[in-house]
């Protein structure tokens, strides 16, 4: 178990670490001149203020020490400023991310119960019509592009019939952001908790449990589903990740005021310092969400938590 | 004899989709008497396994069908009951154990919980489930029951989640209990434990047994009647004692000549007469290996050493982690040593760069114990068996192709076979092309790891034949690793004994065999399956494996020595 | 048993037959097969096919809603979306191609270096396979485009770049799989040397699952394209690609529904055709669940 | 929102809570929602539209435009200008005072010249404030700039939200100033900003209007003034339907029947300054050919592209420097444009080399939104006919900027034009855009610099007026700016019913102060 533990948190702190010096290279790997790109925007730099501004950068220094001044900044909490408006980066990310964490978690919860239903009465039904049917439904949900499904969910209920509010930051916004990314991992974790379950239900001990004259309610939820959970937490939690990249498209679809949204407009204009923090600031997060998977994981299993 | 309490009657199960024309189980009927022990014996694929489950209702699902027949017990159809009527009858009136016991527990569920669930099933406002439970496990002689009821299914080794198994098996006092493989998984030692307490127990409890088994052994020792089962069918039925003296059916004379007996095969295999004044073929000493495992060390080989002239069998002997697989694999280069020297021709082979290993590995070739897997199964046959030959350059073209239908036909397999994958193959056939694929490049030695454990008995005998009529006319030597005292027996010059690690027991095959130096050599004799009714065995004395000797090795008369 | 069923096909006749005869029992995986081909015979005649100029543009046919001359209605320039959907189908296989290929080159590359080499190599590689996974596809074509700057070409190198650890990872446990199969120790006791084991053995038996993988993963890629192309950030006008054409038709949606509508079901509908068509591809090719994600 | 929320809890609460609600129904709030949002609200930080237009609501400027775009007195009472053109003095009106309450002065002005013109972060418009050589400050309400030469363009720039002055007590916010921090004098004070979501100001009760266009010359007539960001232009009409928003941009495509819905009001902004443009990379073949970029001016036929385009709401432009600005002559630039004519682009390629046998396949660049990407598939079609084949590229504006200077910088590859968009008070941008070395690197030779350094250093107007025009004849004969359209973004705002008094000012300046929304 400590073995365990040590061994995700340092790969956990590794991922970290690796990423950093891919934001650190982002800069230099763009084609152009980042320096120009970043400062289109003044009018009238000359090629002197640019060299200026690359002395300011350090983007002169030898790469380990760019390296090293960019990580002394990042853990000093300065991730430097956009290039449009100069706003502190840190801020900006900081002050979005609830509203993305909000939509990803929402989301993961409509997908897990819906998923989680219909996968497990699909890989009870297995074989059955009702199987068929709800992996069918399942597939669909994975098929459709879900910006697609987003758009038209915004123009029927929130455009044309005008039953939720366009645009704010009440949970009645939430609503359909949250079940268009929702939707789609639905999808994705049905057809994972089925195979998951019916592994399961293909096991050894759950023919035991049932020679063993065990009530079907007791097999299917004491030895199924909760042996079957297991892998569907991890799964989870990997969910939980594509939720939030997800959420980049669905943010910008509904204007939800996250930090996919954001990431988006930085993209579009080349704002790097703020491109690298949500990178950075994206990988944390997946970090720490993975980490509490993995805890979870031990908790629940105790072949891991034991050893 | 009283009248039978279970009647099963022209039983017919089918699978899939061509369930009706050839069905796995055709037209079953047998009865059981009660405190009788019936075993149903038969190779893979005879239906013995699937007609038990059917039942209990516990068929595959939507796979399987029963076609026909009827099972009576205790005035009701097993097979026509509803899945409520059925369900109360399961665990409680006849109870089931497994031959997996690594997977047939619920690894997230605690001991304590997998064992008061069988109970509370049946009789949900039972008291003192918890003691009950406790007792059974005493009863099956687990180690502190009540700390037991805490544990989880991968703190226990096998033989412990069998006698959990056992336990849960038999809480209810079922009228029945039918065991399918119980011991099959587990080592000898633990096997002739576990059918000790299940005789026992079986006594005690006043239950009917009816035991599924593939081996002739474990039915003489436990069984009352036995039935055989071939392709679905039953062949022969009769008392114990009477079949085994007197087999009428063709089949049944076959597998009963064709199980390995201990202590039958006087004249050793013949070999060589100057063979033991010969330069060894290969010569370990000293192997040390480790393995870091959850934290702390596991010593696989420890100051391991042998060698073996060349036309001899060295078998190595020992129970599931004993280090004789990794011996084995550490001789190939397969897997390094920590320390030691593996001797070839005078030369330390482990000092050999890339290039040279791959030319030593001429001069010795491995067979598996998995024929299945042994053969990469998208490549032809004749291109596996002259693979060995291409990557030498023994031979090319023309030339390849008549030295590979020649192996062809050596190990007993056609020309007209060569254009085939391996899956068209059965087990024995497999094992074949392994063997064919070894010898093409003549070597001196065959590295062969549980060659035939994992094939049926009469399969089993006839590749044991192969091999010994290969070492003859070819001269090999063989390293033969096994748990199988009696196939041991029949393969081996020389035996060695490996415990934990270690060589315990080494010396000509007789000696070993006969006149066992070490107390583990005598447990491990003492506790194989004696395929004859007649014979009784002793009381079993089980030692903890830590306390046998495993100091160095001190000759007990000449080439024979054992760890004092 | 369950070696039997694990050493998938061998490549005679009557096997393939029976595999082909499993695949065509599958009626979901009969339909995506139809979904395909028809989408690769309407890309390979889609001039012969469509009956306009997916770029002819007419003034006085704009916005048109869907009628029996033009079967999609019209766009906001008077293009005809039938025309226009059919040539888009020809990008669609075109980023699947593309993207799939190179994911699948990568990433079988990494994984076989991976998972055979071991030791030093696996960990370091490995792990940045993971580091990379963990961020999703999502974001690493995002990433990706904005290094290369937005383009049809760059949208689908980024999606394979985005995409390829998911092929790694599978690979690579296949090969592990593999490695631990007898027959790997087999050929290197009977002394083949690296090319043998990772070209003569290795590859042929992961190919069958990596073709499962690549199969399920052309969804997967179509929907990602299709997503940037959506953003802005993968196909550029006029292409008619069916992201960028679902973006341009969201304008007008209260006045031309059907200029969202069609492209959308469009992709779906491909989307599902390659699932389907998956799923029947892995249960005759690889009987284990390889499962997405 | 809330308002709809108040309507609804009025409705279900009967009378019960009626005194309550009447203090926050009459508390009224204008929601305006746009596309994007501010980038900063240091008005030393961005060329944005959506950043300027916020930063009018917050501070204000020495002068103000008036309708038709002229400079008028405004937090300055009087602006004099010295014969020379070397000095101006302004006269600062009594009891102005910042947004925190302490009074505005003239050091606030000298505060905010300082801080753009400062050397370590200079107001990234700083070139547009001139040659200034100095700036005192002879009492509180007198502030004197003075020049290192003549800059006709200074006077107009001081009624442009960049100018706008910065309250000196914003010094103490440190980099706070602009992102969560901003003390202004403007009619409106920032309360809140959610980034990305939204701007909340309330009413300045203390303001006072001395220059802007509008009847209310005291505090807003609404309490509170709401900036949102709603990026979906069906999302925003939607929103204005249900009530939740009150000034919109709408979507352009549902202009038609917006114009026939009497539950809201279609505004055009007018004067905008805005000019959007073709402009080439002439460092390298083909475009090195005036021919050649005459061709395609001749090969567009901007009308029908504007009208399935823009639903034919916005004008064909054919000068240089923007309808509404100084100097702009549609009939006189005319004559120099180089207009619709397929044949003559045919024959102008012929002439320069090019034809079916040596076809001109170039990339057309141009950036996000504003339906611009409609705009370039109609010119790419008509492109296409005279034999010049083009391929889009589409990208953010601060992309594009950097782009074109690449792009001019190279001088060889495949060679790009861009469709830009400038907007500027002044022909002055003339001189940005096209005085070596030019906002893009891209064009320039000495005539044209010395036309347009006379034109910067030339008070007076007359003989301004002539030198614009020559420097727009030149720059269209030689077709370096090709004009194609005004106005070019954010030009359209529709209102709901219930808004009154929504007007826009010149150079795209939505003005609040005189708007009521009805509850």
């Amino acid at each position: 178990m400590f073995r365990y533990l040590t061994h995700r948190i340092g790969t956990a702190l590794l991922t970290v670490w690796i990423t950093t010096i891919a934001v650190a290279m982002l800069i230099h790997i763009v084609p152009g001149d980042p320096v120009q790109i970043m400062y289109a925007q003044s009018q009238g730099t000359t090629p002197e203020q640019l060299e200026e501004i690359r002395t300011r950068l350090g983007l002169n220094e030898p790469i380990w020490v760019q390296y090293g001044m960019f990580v002394s900044r990042i853990v000093q909490g300065d991730f430097g400023q956009t290039i449009r408006g100069n706003q502190p980066v840190l801020d900006l990310l900081i002050g979005r991310l609830p509203n993305t964490l909000l939509l990803a978690s929402v989301s993961l919860v409509i997908a897990a119960l819906v998923g989680v239903v219909f996968g497990f009465f699909a890989a009870y039904k297995r074989g059955t019509a009702v199987d068929t049917g709800l992996m069918i439904t399942a597939l669909i949900g994975v098929s459709m592009p879900h910006f697609w499904l987003g758009l038209i969910l915004l123009f029927v209920f929130a455009v044309n019939l005008a039953w939720l509010p366009v645009a704010g930051e009440d949970w009645r916004s939430l609503v359909l952001p949250a079940i268009t990314l929702g939707v789609a991992n639905a999808g994705i974790i049905a057809r994972l908790t089925r195979s998951s379950m019916i592994d399961i239900l293909n096991q050894d001990f759950v023919r035991t449990a049932r020679a063993k004259g065990l009530h079907k309610g007791t097999i299917l939820y004491r030895h199924v589903l909760m042996a079957g959970l297991i892998p569907v937490v991890t799964m989870l939690g990997l969910q939980f990740t594509y939720m939030l990249g997800g959420a980049i498209v669905v943010e910008n679809v509904f204007a939800w005021n996250g930090i996919g949204r954001l990431a988006i407009q930085a993209i579009f204009q080349r704002d790097y310092p703020l491109i690298q923090g949500f990178i950075l600031i994206f990988a944390c997060l997946v970090v720490t969400v993975s980490l509490i998977m993995d805890l979870l994981y031990a908790v629940l299993d105790p072949r891991v938590r034991l050893s | 004899m009283s009248s039978p309490i279970l009647t099963v009657d022209n039983l017919t199960i089918g699978f899939g989709r061509s369930a009706e024309q050839a069905p796995a189980v055709r037209n079953l009927s047998y009865y059981l008497n009660a405190n009788e022990t019936l075993a149903i014996v038969g190779e893979s694929g005879s239906g013995k396994s699937v007609s038990s489950m059917a039942l209990l209702g516990l068929l595959p699902q939507g796979t399987s069908r029963i076609l026909n027949g009827t099972a009576m017990f205790d005035g009701r159809d097993l097979l026509h009951l509803g899945e409520e009527d059925q369900r109360t009858i399961r665990g409680k009136r006849i109870s089931m154990i497994f031959q997996e016991p690594m997977t047939s527990l619920n690894p997230v569920l605690t001991i304590g919980r997998q064992m008061t669930e069988v109970v509370q099933a049946h009789d949900p406002g039972a008291a003192n489930v918890e003691k009950l439970a406790v007792t059974m496990l005493d009863r099956v002689r687990l180690p502190d029951p009540s700390g037991m009821m805490k544990r989880y299914p991968h703190q226990l080794s096998g033989g412990q989640r069998q006698r959990v198994m056992i336990a849960m098996a038999l809480i209810n006092r079922p009228e029945i209990l039918i065991a399918d493989e119980p011991t099959t998984a587990l080592d000898v030692t633990v096997q002739a434990q576990i059918l000790e307490l299940m005789r026992e127990l079986k006594d005690q409890f006043g239950t009917s047994m009816l035991l599924i088994t593939h081996d002739m052994g474990v039915v003489a020792e436990t069984a009352d009647r036995v039935i055989v089962m071939k392709q679905g069918e039953r062949v022969e039925e009769g008392t114990v004692t009477g079949l085994f003296e007197n087999p009428t059916h063709s089949y049944t004379r076959k597998l009963l000549a064709a199980v390995p007996k201990i202590g039958t095969s006087d004249v050793p295999p013949k070999a060589d007469a100057t063979a033991g004044s010969r330069a060894p073929v290969v010569e370990a000493k000293d192997l040390n290996k480790t393995f870091r495992s959850k934290g702390h060390d596991v010593h696989a080989l420890n100051e391991v050493s042998f060698s073996i002239p060349p036309g001899e069998t060295l078998a190595l002997v020992g129970e599931s982690g004993s280090g004789k697989s990794t011996a084995a694999r550490a001789i190939l280069r397969l897997m390094e040593v920590d320390s030691g020297e593996i001797l070839m021709d005078g030369q330390d082979i482990r000092q050999f760069g890339t290039q040279l290993l791959r030319k030593s590995r001429k001069q010795m070739q491995m067979i598996f114990q998995d024929p299945y897997g042994a053969l990469d199964p998208r490549m032809r046959v004749d291109r596996l068996v002259a693979e060995p030959m291409r990557i030498h350059n023994i031979a090319s073209g023309r030339e390849l192709q008549d030295r590979t239908e020649a192996l062809f036909r050596q190990v007993g397999l056609t020309a007209d076979q060569m254009r085939r994958y391996p899956h068209e193959f059965s087990g024995g056939q497999r094992q074949r092309l392994c063997i064919a694929r070894a010898l093409g490049v003549e070597p001196k030695l065959i590295v062969a790891d549980e060659p035939t454990s994992a094939l049926d008995v009469s399969i089993q005998a006839q590749v044991i034949e192969l091999m010994l009529d290969l070492q003859q006319r070819l001269g090999l030597s063989y390293l033969f690793i096994s748990h199988d005292l009696a196939v041991v027996e029949q393969m081996s010059h020389s035996i060695a004994v490996m415990l934990h690690g270690r060589i315990v027991e080494v010396g000509p095959r007789d000696a070993v065999l006969k006149t066992p130096a070490h107390a583990y050599t005598r447990e491990l004799l003492n506790a194989i399956p004696i395929p004859d009714p007649q014979r009784t065995r002793g009381k079993l004395t089980v030692t903890d494996r830590s306390a046998f000797s495993k100091g160095p090795l001190l000759p007990v008369s000449e080439f024979h020595l054992a760890a004092s | 048993m369950s070696l039997q069923t694990a050493s998938v096909t061998g490549g005679t006749s009557s096997e393939t037959m029976l595999k082909l005869k499993q695949f065509m029992s599958n009626r979901g995986a009969v339909l995506g097969l139809v979904i395909v081909m028809t989408l690769i015979v309407v890309a390979l005649f889609a001039p012969m096919i469509a009956p306009y100029d997916p770029q002819m543009m007419g003034a006085g046919r704009r916005l048109q809603p869907p009628s029996f001359a033009y079967p999609f209605g019209t766009d906001e320039f008077g293009r005809d979306l039938y025309s226009r959907v059919i040539y888009g189908s020809r990008l669609t296989l075109l980023i699947a191609a593309i993207a799939v290929g190179i994911a699948l080159a990568v990433g079988l590359t990494i994984g076989l270096i991976g998972g055979y080499a071991g030791g030093w190599t696996e960990r370091v590689v490995m792990r940045l396979v993971d580091v990379v996974f963990s961020f999703t596809e999502t974001l690493i074509a995002l990433a990706a485009v904005a290094i290369l700057g937005p383009s049809l070409k760059n949208a689908m190198i980024a999606v394979g770049i985005a995409t390829m650890p998911f092929y790694a990872r599978i690979c690579y446990s296949t090969v592990l799989v593999e490695k631990n199969k007898p027959y790997f120790e087999a050929t290197v006791a009977a002394g083949a040397g690296h090319a043998r084991i990772l070209f003569l053995h290795l590859l042929p038996n992961i190919l069958p699952t990596m073709v499962v993988v690549a199969t399920l993963g052309v969804s997967t890629a179509i929907l990602a394209a299709a997503g940037l192309s959506f953003l802005g950030l993968g196909a550029q006008p006029p292409s008619p690609e069916w992201g960028w054409m679902l973006s341009a038709g969201r304008d007008y949606f209260s006045r031309a529904p059907w200029m969202m509508i069609v492209p959308g079901v469009a992709i779906a509908i491909t989307v599902l055709g390659f699932n389907l068509l998956g799923d029947g591809v892995r249960e005759i090719l690889d009987p284990r669940q390889t499962n997405r994600r | 929102m809330r308002k709809h929320t108040s309507r609804m809890l009025q409705a279900f609460l009967g009378g019960v809570a009626m005194i309550g609600l009447t203090a926050s129904a009459s508390a009224s709030e204008i929601v305006w929602a746009r596309y994007g949002d501010s980038d900063t609200l240091d008005p030393h930080a961005s060329t944005t539209t959506l950043s300027m237009q916020s930063w009018r609501q917050i501070y204000d400027t020495l002068l103000a435009f008036d309708e038709s775009g002229m400079p008028r007195p405004n937090m300055a009472k009087s602006v004099e200008v010295s014969e020379d053109g070397m000095t101006v003095v302004f006269v600062l009106n009594e009891g102005l005072t910042c947004h925190d309450g302490t009074p505005f002065d003239s050091a606030d002005v000298k505060y905010t010249f300082d801080r753009a013109l400062s050397e370590d972060k200079p107001s990234i418009t700083k070139s547009a404030w001139g040659p200034i050589s100095g700036v005192s400050t002879p009492d509180a309400t007198t502030i004197e700039v003075t020049f290192e030469k003549p800059f006709g363009a200074f006077v107009p720039f001081m009624a442009d939200p960049f100018s706008s002055m910065i309250c000196d007590s914003n010094e103490a916010f440190g980099d706070e100033f602009g992102s969560t921090k901003a003390v202004g004098t403007g009619p409106w004070k920032l309360s809140e900003w959610t980034k990305g979501d939204r701007i909340v100001l309330e009413a300045n009760e203390t303001y006072t209007n001395y220059g802007h266009p509008t009847e209310n010359k005291g505090r807003p007539f609404a309490d509170k003034l709401i900036i949102r960001t709603v990026p979906e232009a069906q999302t925003r009409l939607a929103g204005l339907k249900t009530g939740e928003l009150d000034i919109i941009e709408p979507p352009l495509e549902d202009v038609p029947s917006i114009k026939d819905d009497p539950s809201m009001t279609l505004h055009i902004a007018e004067a905008t300054g805005q000019d959007v443009f073709f402009e080439f990379t002439i460092s390298r073949p083909p475009f090195n050919d005036e021919r050649v970029r005459r061709a395609v001016a001749h090969a567009v036929d901007v009308d029908m592209a504007l009208d399935i385009g823009f639903e034919g709401l916005v004008q064909r432009e054919k000068c240089p420097i923007a309808a509404g600005v100084f100097g702009n002559d549609q009939d006189f630039c005319a004559q120099h444009l180089a207009e619709y004519d397929p044949e003559k682009a045919k024959a102008l390629l012929a002439e320069a080399g090019y034809g079916p046998d040596n076809p001109i396949d170039v990339t057309m660049m141009t950036w996000t939104g504003g339906g611009r990407e409609r705009i370039l598939q109609i010119f790419q079609n008509q492109l296409s006919q005279v034999g010049i084949k083009t391929e889009i590229e589409i990208m953010d504006i601060g992309t594009l900027n950097a782009r074109v200077k690449q792009e001019n910088e190279k001088t060889e590859g495949k060679a790009t034009f861009d469709m830009m968009g400038w907007s500027w008070y002044d022909p002055d941008i003339l001189y940005q855009l096209w005085h070596s070395p030019g906002a893009y690197s891209g064009y320039n030779s000495p005539e044209l610099d010395a036309m347009l350094e006379d034109m910067r250093s030339t008070v007076d107007t007359e003989a301004r007026l002539e030198i614009v025009k020559k420097v727009n004849a030149y720059l269209l004969e030689k077709a370096i700016h090709v004009p194609l359209y005004t106005p070019g973004w954010m030009w359209l705002y529709v209102t709901s019913a219930d808004v009154e008094g929504f007007t826009i000012g010149a150079f795209d300046q939505p003005l609040l102060m005189d708007v009521k929304v009805a509850e």
